[in-house]
């Protein structure tokens, strides 16, 4: 009876718990700086892939205040809320870190993007996807609060198909070919198919799609028996966390020519691969960035960050291809509060401003070589209308111990891809009832 | 305040039938429903409206349907999420199809195509019991967590299903623009009413023949009650308050969800709010949903709170840990649920200040 | 006991004089049993059984344990399906049933180890003997209001007939699974009740119950099948309960007939003495 | 109108012919598909047996229906990894692992069993959940969220292939040496569970609990002992089948769900059935593999999340006890 009544006291204390939480969540504000929540998954079945990147943003945000002082005076306040990949936990911070003046979100997860992308609207405070999230997002008309700088899944899967047809002899020679698509089935990993459908039909190559289910990524089996069945002449592959090197298991296992496997960005870490090593030597995957801890900013990030109290980051981890996107993401969000400080004054800006900042963002050739990045991308100019803002994408090829620049910044067929944002954000636009903005002004 | 029944006295079977036969039980509802109604909308945060509130709500219908399945009618569901998730997808397809539809139709008869699909997935109930009907119950979880993936048609080949903004009465409730105290009160009032009528088919002979076909089933079908439409129709009301409370999920909380949301996990949150609430108790499946929903909430701000330093991800882990251990904990201590311990609490009061 | 036992008739229990078996007579068959064989996977329950239950009357089935008793009643109500053998009921012959489709032809029963819906009242537990008889769907019983409300209360007061009847109204809103078992036999026979059964089917009321229970339990049979004409058929090991209340008696023994007769027949029978003291048949 | 029909007739006819007629054709194009999809169905098998052997241990011994055991095994797994990760010499690990297992089968007896004794399965159930939880909150403390590869050449696992019929088809079948070893060490093991249970004096006991807890209690068998054995037992066959699924990608926490397919197994097998664990596995396996890739054409991808439920489902509907569970006679 004794543990009764404890329970049930506990069970009172909870309830009150709850009331005294629900009132300190809402009465937290970031004080004095710039509060910039960072939605990660360092749990999970994804945390291979969310832990380097959430690493990569808080150290640059760590570095920015040990050696600035935060930008222009102003501190940046960073607080990591978990989601473990999942939406309702990602919603969940969302609401609850959007009141202490949020600038901009992060989410690292397609269905988070997607859940939250219809609320920014009313809350007026971006959402910066950096290469994932919902494609026509890239219609700055439609979507004013969505960014997916600086190439998008559509772009990317263009550029594929142009090195396919590179490799292939010209686009003419495209025709017959197959081309498969092996992707989590899930929203991210649905993304390029409707412009790889568009493109194989003005090409003519046959295109079939290998959807991974996520709650079994880690057995494939069934879907390389499938792969090595059909015999398609090339293979993409949009994949994420464990699905990612256990597909090169899967490749290997059935003898798939790794150097007609091309993934997407998110499927090109060093631990994607490293457990295959020399088996999957020649694979190729996309990327926006570059690899490898050559540029003098990682060497600050080591010398004032890694290794510190704060960072969580093993120092092999520095330079690692997920790694150096945390690093870019935080860059892009830095520069963008930048640019909205050389309009609306030094200070903690706002989210409103930070659109601004976001669509007026300044990353060219010069401004890279000054934050010690020089050659990192390609420079970035977003518009009104083109959230996109970059689009080139090159490929690099794993050696076997470490990933090589493999081409040239590669443009994608904005001439196809371009339409097919405009004309799908449109359609959204009509389901949802959002207004255009015609981008005059 | 003093909880006696004493003097109390019921002159006619009507009284005595009442929802809430003792005074003071009918004085703590009023004043449940007055927070509800009016204060919390009133003097609630946008967070604590639609983060807690709304999850609450909902999940609470959600609770209220599987507990009628498994705590009124002794069959263990794993299919929820499934059930919601045709609820979810339902409403969305039909706010589409039909842009003029109200959305209180919409949400209703969405849980009405979710109770034909639990019609169909009950079948196997009349010859698999216990936990071979349980594990059963995944293939409607699985089979429908797949279908909603790999047929376009219930997503209008988009990777997510929205919340269509609508209006009730020319205000806005739902959709991504709408207030929160708008949602929140869509939600409660669906809530109030479908708690209000299962309260009653619990009480009434529908209730007591599900009653008998979980305690005993043989005795039961040997009183007369013909065991299929009895269990499918538990199965059928199940799922409609999980299909509405799926659609209350996509319109009042995500707005835009994937319909892998809707997975094995969610059905088994709501079997806990179940279990820890307790089984057979509509009250239970409010203080259920209330435990659930707001553990996780206060787990992962506690060391925010308390000013603990530690990191996102070993908070995380710890919530895990600690989530687990509760449930282990309140099953050891009360193995009835919360609504057991209340009751416990109200004898109590009702002998005190006399200890027997 | 309250007074209101007083004023009852003292049930005929312990007499020593001639059994009351003939004290009426029967005419009208209501149950005839013919031929009946069941067999589970080889072991063979029952062989080649026929018997008939005349309407009002109190058919006793008598045998010692694994005879074949409770199969019998299991039969009768539908829950086991004999491999040979014809059931007439009312007049027609009756073809493979589900035991609830035998309760809507008027059929009741008690079981050996009670059946009671644990987790409910005693109220509950009775009600659920309505069931049959309620109407009202389950959308108007959703709303608990007008014609649900009403028909619920009619069958109240029909149940509280019974709990009168049976004087356990204290018990009332008591869960079944606290009470002791007498009172339990006792709700099971309330419940039995409340679907006003033609045929009752009791499995061992009185199956450890001391004698004051056993008294009353006798009593409440009687009385049934005196004010309701009910007519019952019951499996007793107390052989005087049995002698004294039982208008015919059916004995069984390895799921095989060996008597049928009134109380003193049945009695006098030799193989039924060397059954029950267990002399080979050799 | 008549284009309706004629419609419909052709869709009703694709659809019918996809799923009975075109299989047979494919496997007559191409046989060394389906030997290899056979294969690969076995091997699935052999995984799903493991993990249900592990439920219908515990379940046969205690009645508890054991849904941690997906994260048993991964934690198992990332036991025996992590302890090589650090240094610790193979054998030396499994041995550590499985002190591990006992240890925790050990903990759960004391601490979420013993308490719980004589609840209805329902709360047992529940309570296994809430242990899931914990352990994949506590493993991840432990070993980190992230996958780990499992050290095959450490476990002298080996890890290339054979491809045999090359010559008589276009293409050599594929066999997997891993899939060779989960097959060959799973029997083993599964033999040495069955002697265990009927050579030995521990093992008789565990029958006599199955059959009768009273009657066992009374025969002087302590019952806390007996669950902790199989406990520990179910943990060992974790640790199998921890390494060897995550042999085949990476032992990780996302390996847990993938344990819910065995599931389908356990209604297809009966929960007291060591023979219908292993056999409802295989059977599993395999049509599942054949219907995931046969049956492509005409129900898309994935078939193989839910077709183990239908095929488990279909045989209930015919043996509402499984393959192997006795028949159950009603009493009354």
């Amino acid at each position: 009876m004794t543990m009764k009544r404890l329970t049930l006291a506990a069970a009172v204390a909870a309830v009150a718990a709850s009331g005294a939480v629900s009132g300190a969540l809402t009465t937290a504000q970031a004080e004095d700086g710039i509060y910039i929540p960072l939605l990660t998954y360092r749990t999970g079945a994804f945390a291979d892939s969310g832990t380097p990147i959430a690493n990569g943003m808080s150290d640059y945000f760590a570095l920015l205040n040990a050696r600035d002082g935060g930008i222009n005076g102003v501190k940046l306040v960073v607080e990591e809320c978990e989601t473990g990949y999942k939406t309702d936990v990602g919603v969940e911070c969302y609401e609850r870190t959007k009141t202490k003046g949020a600038v901009v979100y992060n989410p690292y997860s397609t269905g988070i993007t997607n859940a939250i992308i219809p609320k920014t609207n009313g809350d007026k405070i971006p959402v910066l996807s950096m290469g994932y999230g919902l494609t026509p997002a890239a219609d700055g008309r439609v979507f004013p609060w969505v960014f997916n700088l600086p190439t998008t899944y559509w772009s990317q899967a263009s550029v594929f198909v142009k090195y396919v047809a590179d490799q292939e002899g010209g686009m003419d020679k495209l025709k017959g070919k197959t081309i498969g698509l092996i992707h989590l089935d899930h929203p991210y990993g649905k993304e390029p198919i409707p412009t790889l459908e568009a493109l194989s039909a003005t090409h003519g190559f046959d295109f079939v799609t290998y959807p991974v289910p996520p709650k079994t990524m880690q057995d494939q089996r069934s879907t390389w028996e499938k792969i090595d069945s059909d015999e398609p002449d090339w293979l993409f592959m949009w994949g994420w966390g464990a699905m990612n090197p256990t597909a090169m298991k899967g490749a290997v296992d059935v003898d798939f020519p790794m150097e007609r496997f091309i993934g997407v960005w998110w499927s090109g870490n060093e631990s994607d691969v490293r457990d295959a090593g020399e088996k999957a030597a020649g694979y190729l995957a996309g990327d926006f960035h570059g690899v490898g801890d050559g540029w003098p900013l990682f060497k600050d990030l080591r010398d004032q960050v890694v290794g510190k109290d704060g960072s969580q980051t093993p120092d092999s981890m520095v330079g690692e291809t997920l790694y150096n996107r945390g690093v870019f993401n935080a860059v892009v969000v830095s520069e963008a509060i930048r640019t909205a400080q050389g309009k609306f004054g030094n200070r903690a800006i706002t989210g409103e401003e930070m659109r601004w900042g976001l669509e007026n963002i300044v990353l060219d050739n010069a401004r890279l070589d000054a934050l010690g990045l020089a050659g990192f991308t390609n420079p970035i100019n977003v518009t009104c209308q083109d959230h996109e803002g970059s689009h080139p994408v090159y490929l690099k090829k794993w050696d076997g111990a470490k990933w090589e620049k493999s081409t040239e910044w590669i443009e994608p067929m904005q001439d196809v891809v371009r339409p097919l944002i405009e004309e799908e954000a449109a359609k959204i636009a009509a389901e949802r009832g959002l207004a255009t903005n015609n981008c005059s002004s | 305040m003093l909880y006696r029944e004493a003097g109390q006295f019921k002159t006619n079977y009507v009284a005595d039938q009442a929802i809430f036969p003792i005074r003071q039980d009918r004085i703590g509802m009023a004043i449940v429903l007055l927070f509800a109604w009016v204060i919390i909308p009133a003097f609630g945060s946008d967070y604590f409206l639609e983060i807690i509130m709304i999850n609450f709500l909902f999940f609470s219908l959600a609770a209220i349907g599987l507990n009628i399945l498994t705590g009124y009618t002794g069959l263990i569901s794993l299919g929820t999420g499934g059930f919601m998730a045709v609820g979810a997808v339902a409403s969305y397809k039909l706010a589409v199809i039909f842009p003029d539809l109200s959305i209180i139709l919409v949400f209703l008869i969405s849980g009405l195509i979710a109770a034909a699909v639990g019609i169909v997935f009950g079948l196997p109930s009349l010859r698999i019991k216990g936990f071979y009907l349980a594990v059963a119950t995944l293939a409607a979880q699985f089979f429908l967590d797949w279908l909603f993936l790999r047929v376009d048609w219930f997503t209008n080949s988009s990777t997510a299903i929205e919340g269509v903004p609508k209006t009730v009465f020319g205000y806005l409730v739902t959709g991504p623009n709408a207030e929160p105290f708008a949602k929140y009160y869509v939600a409660l009032a669906f809530v109030s009413v479908f708690a209000l009528l299962a309260k009653n088919l619990v009480r009434s002979a529908i209730g007591r023949a599900w009653m008998a076909i979980r305690d005993m089933d043989i005795a039961a079908e040997i009183i007369g009650i013909r065991p299929l439409p009895t269990k499918l129709l538990a199965f059928a009301i199940s799922a409609f308050y999980s299909g509405v409370a799926g659609s209350l999920m996509l319109f009042l909380f995500y707005d835009s969800a994937e319909p892998d949301l809707f997975d094995i996990n969610l059905s088994f949150k709501v079997l806990f709010m179940v279990i820890i609430g307790g089984l057979g108790s509509i009250a239970g499946s409010f203080m259920g949903a209330a435990f659930i929903v707001m553990i996780p909430i206060i787990l992962t701000n506690a060391p925010d709170l308390l000013g603990l330093p530690i990191s996102s991800d070993l908070a995380k882990h710890l919530e895990f840990m600690i989530f687990g251990a509760l449930i282990v904990f309140f099953l050891i201590v009360e193995p009835n649920g919360l609504a057991r311990l209340w009751q416990i609490a109200k004898e109590k009061l009702r002998l005190w200040p006399f200890p027997y | 006991m309250t007074a209101a036992t007083l004023e009852r008739p003292v049930p005929p229990v312990q007499s020593e004089g001639p059994a009351p078996a003939a004290r009426r007579n029967f005419s009208e068959e209501l149950l005839k049993v013919e031929d009946i064989s069941l067999s589970f996977g080889g072991v063979k329950a029952l062989s080649n059984i026929s018997f008939d239950i005349r309407k009002h009357e109190i058919r006793a089935i008598i045998g010692p344990n694994g005879a074949g008793k409770s199969s019998m009643l299991n039969v009768i109500n539908g829950f086991y399906h004999p491999q040979e053998g014809t059931i007439t009921y009312k007049g027609n012959a009756r073809h493979q049933m589900r035991p609830h489709e035998a309760a809507k032809t008027g059929i009741a029963r008690t079981f050996q180890n009670i059946a009671l819906f644990k987790g409910m009242s005693t109220l509950d537990n009775i009600m659920t003997g309505r069931l049959l008889r309620m109407r009202r769907n389950f959308l108007w019983q959703a709303l608990y209001w007008g014609p649900a409300l009403k028909e619920e209360l009619e069958h109240r007061e029909k149940v509280e007939a019974i709990i009168d009847f049976l004087e356990i109204q204290a018990i009332r809103k008591t869960p079944v699974g606290r009470l002791p078992y007498g009172l339990q036999k006792r709700v099971e026979l309330g419940r039995a009740l409340a679907m006003e059964p033609e045929l009752l089917l009791l499995d061992e009321p009185m199956a450890g119950m001391n004698v004051e229970e056993k008294e009353d339990m006798c009593r409440f049979i009687l009385d049934v099948n005196d004010e309701f004409g009910t007519t019952i058929a019951l499996i007793e090991h107390d052989m005087g309960v049995v002698m004294d209340i039982s208008d015919r008696v059916v004995v069984l023994d390895y799921g095989r007939l060996l008597a049928d007769g009134t109380p003193s027949e049945v009695r006098a029978n030799k193989q039924v003495i060397d059954a029950y003291l267990g002399v080979s048949h050799d | 109108m008549d284009g309706t029909s004629f419609d419909l007739i052709t869709v009703a006819s694709t659809f019918i012919g996809g799923l009975f007629v075109d299989p047979f054709i494919a496997f007559y194009d191409r046989p060394d598909k389906l030997i290899q999809i056979v294969s690969q169905g076995l091997s699935a098998g052999v995984m799903y047996s493991l993990v249900a052997l592990g439920f219908v241990v515990i379940f046969k011994a205690s009645g508890v229906f054991n849904f941690a055991q997906g994260i048993m095994v991964v934690f198992a797994g990332l036991t025996v990894v992590s302890l090589i990760e650090i240094g610790v010499p193979a054998i030396a690990a499994v041995l550590l692992a499985i002190v591990v297992m006992g240890a925790m089968a050990f903990a759960i007896e004391r601490m979420v069993l013993r308490p719980l004794v004589n609840q209805p399965g329902i709360i047992l159930f529940m309570a296994t959940i809430g242990l899931a939880f914990f352990l994949e909150g506590f493993g991840q403390t432990i070993f980190g969220a992230d996958p780990k590869p499992v050290p095959i050449d450490a476990l002298a696992i080996p890890d290339g292939k054979f491809k045999i019929l090359g010559d008589v088809f276009r293409k050599p079948v594929r066999i997997y040496q891993l899939d060779l070893t989960a097959l060959i060490a799973g029997g083993l093991m599964v033999a040495g569970i069955i002697v265990f249970l009927n050579r030995t004096k521990i093992g008789r006991a565990l029958r006599a609990v199955a059959d009768d807890n009273q009657a066992a209690l009374s025969v002087g068998i302590p019952l806390p002992f007996i669950w902790v054995v199989v406990w520990t037992l179910s943990g060992l066959v974790a640790i199998f089948a921890g390494v060897m699924w995550g042999a085949q990608s990476q032992a990780g926490f996302s390996l847990a769900v993938i344990a819910l397919k065995a599931l389908p197994v356990l209604i297809l097998g009966g929960f007291t059935s060591v023979p219908g664990a292993i056999l409802g596995g295989m059977i599993i396996g395999v049509t599942e593999k054949l219907a995931e890739f046969y049956w492509r054409g005409v129900l898309g991808d994935g078939v193989e999340q839910w077709i183990g439920y239908v095929i488990a489902l279909i045989i209930l509907l015919f043996r509402p006890q499984g393959l192997f569970g006795e028949k159950i006679i009603e009493r009354v």
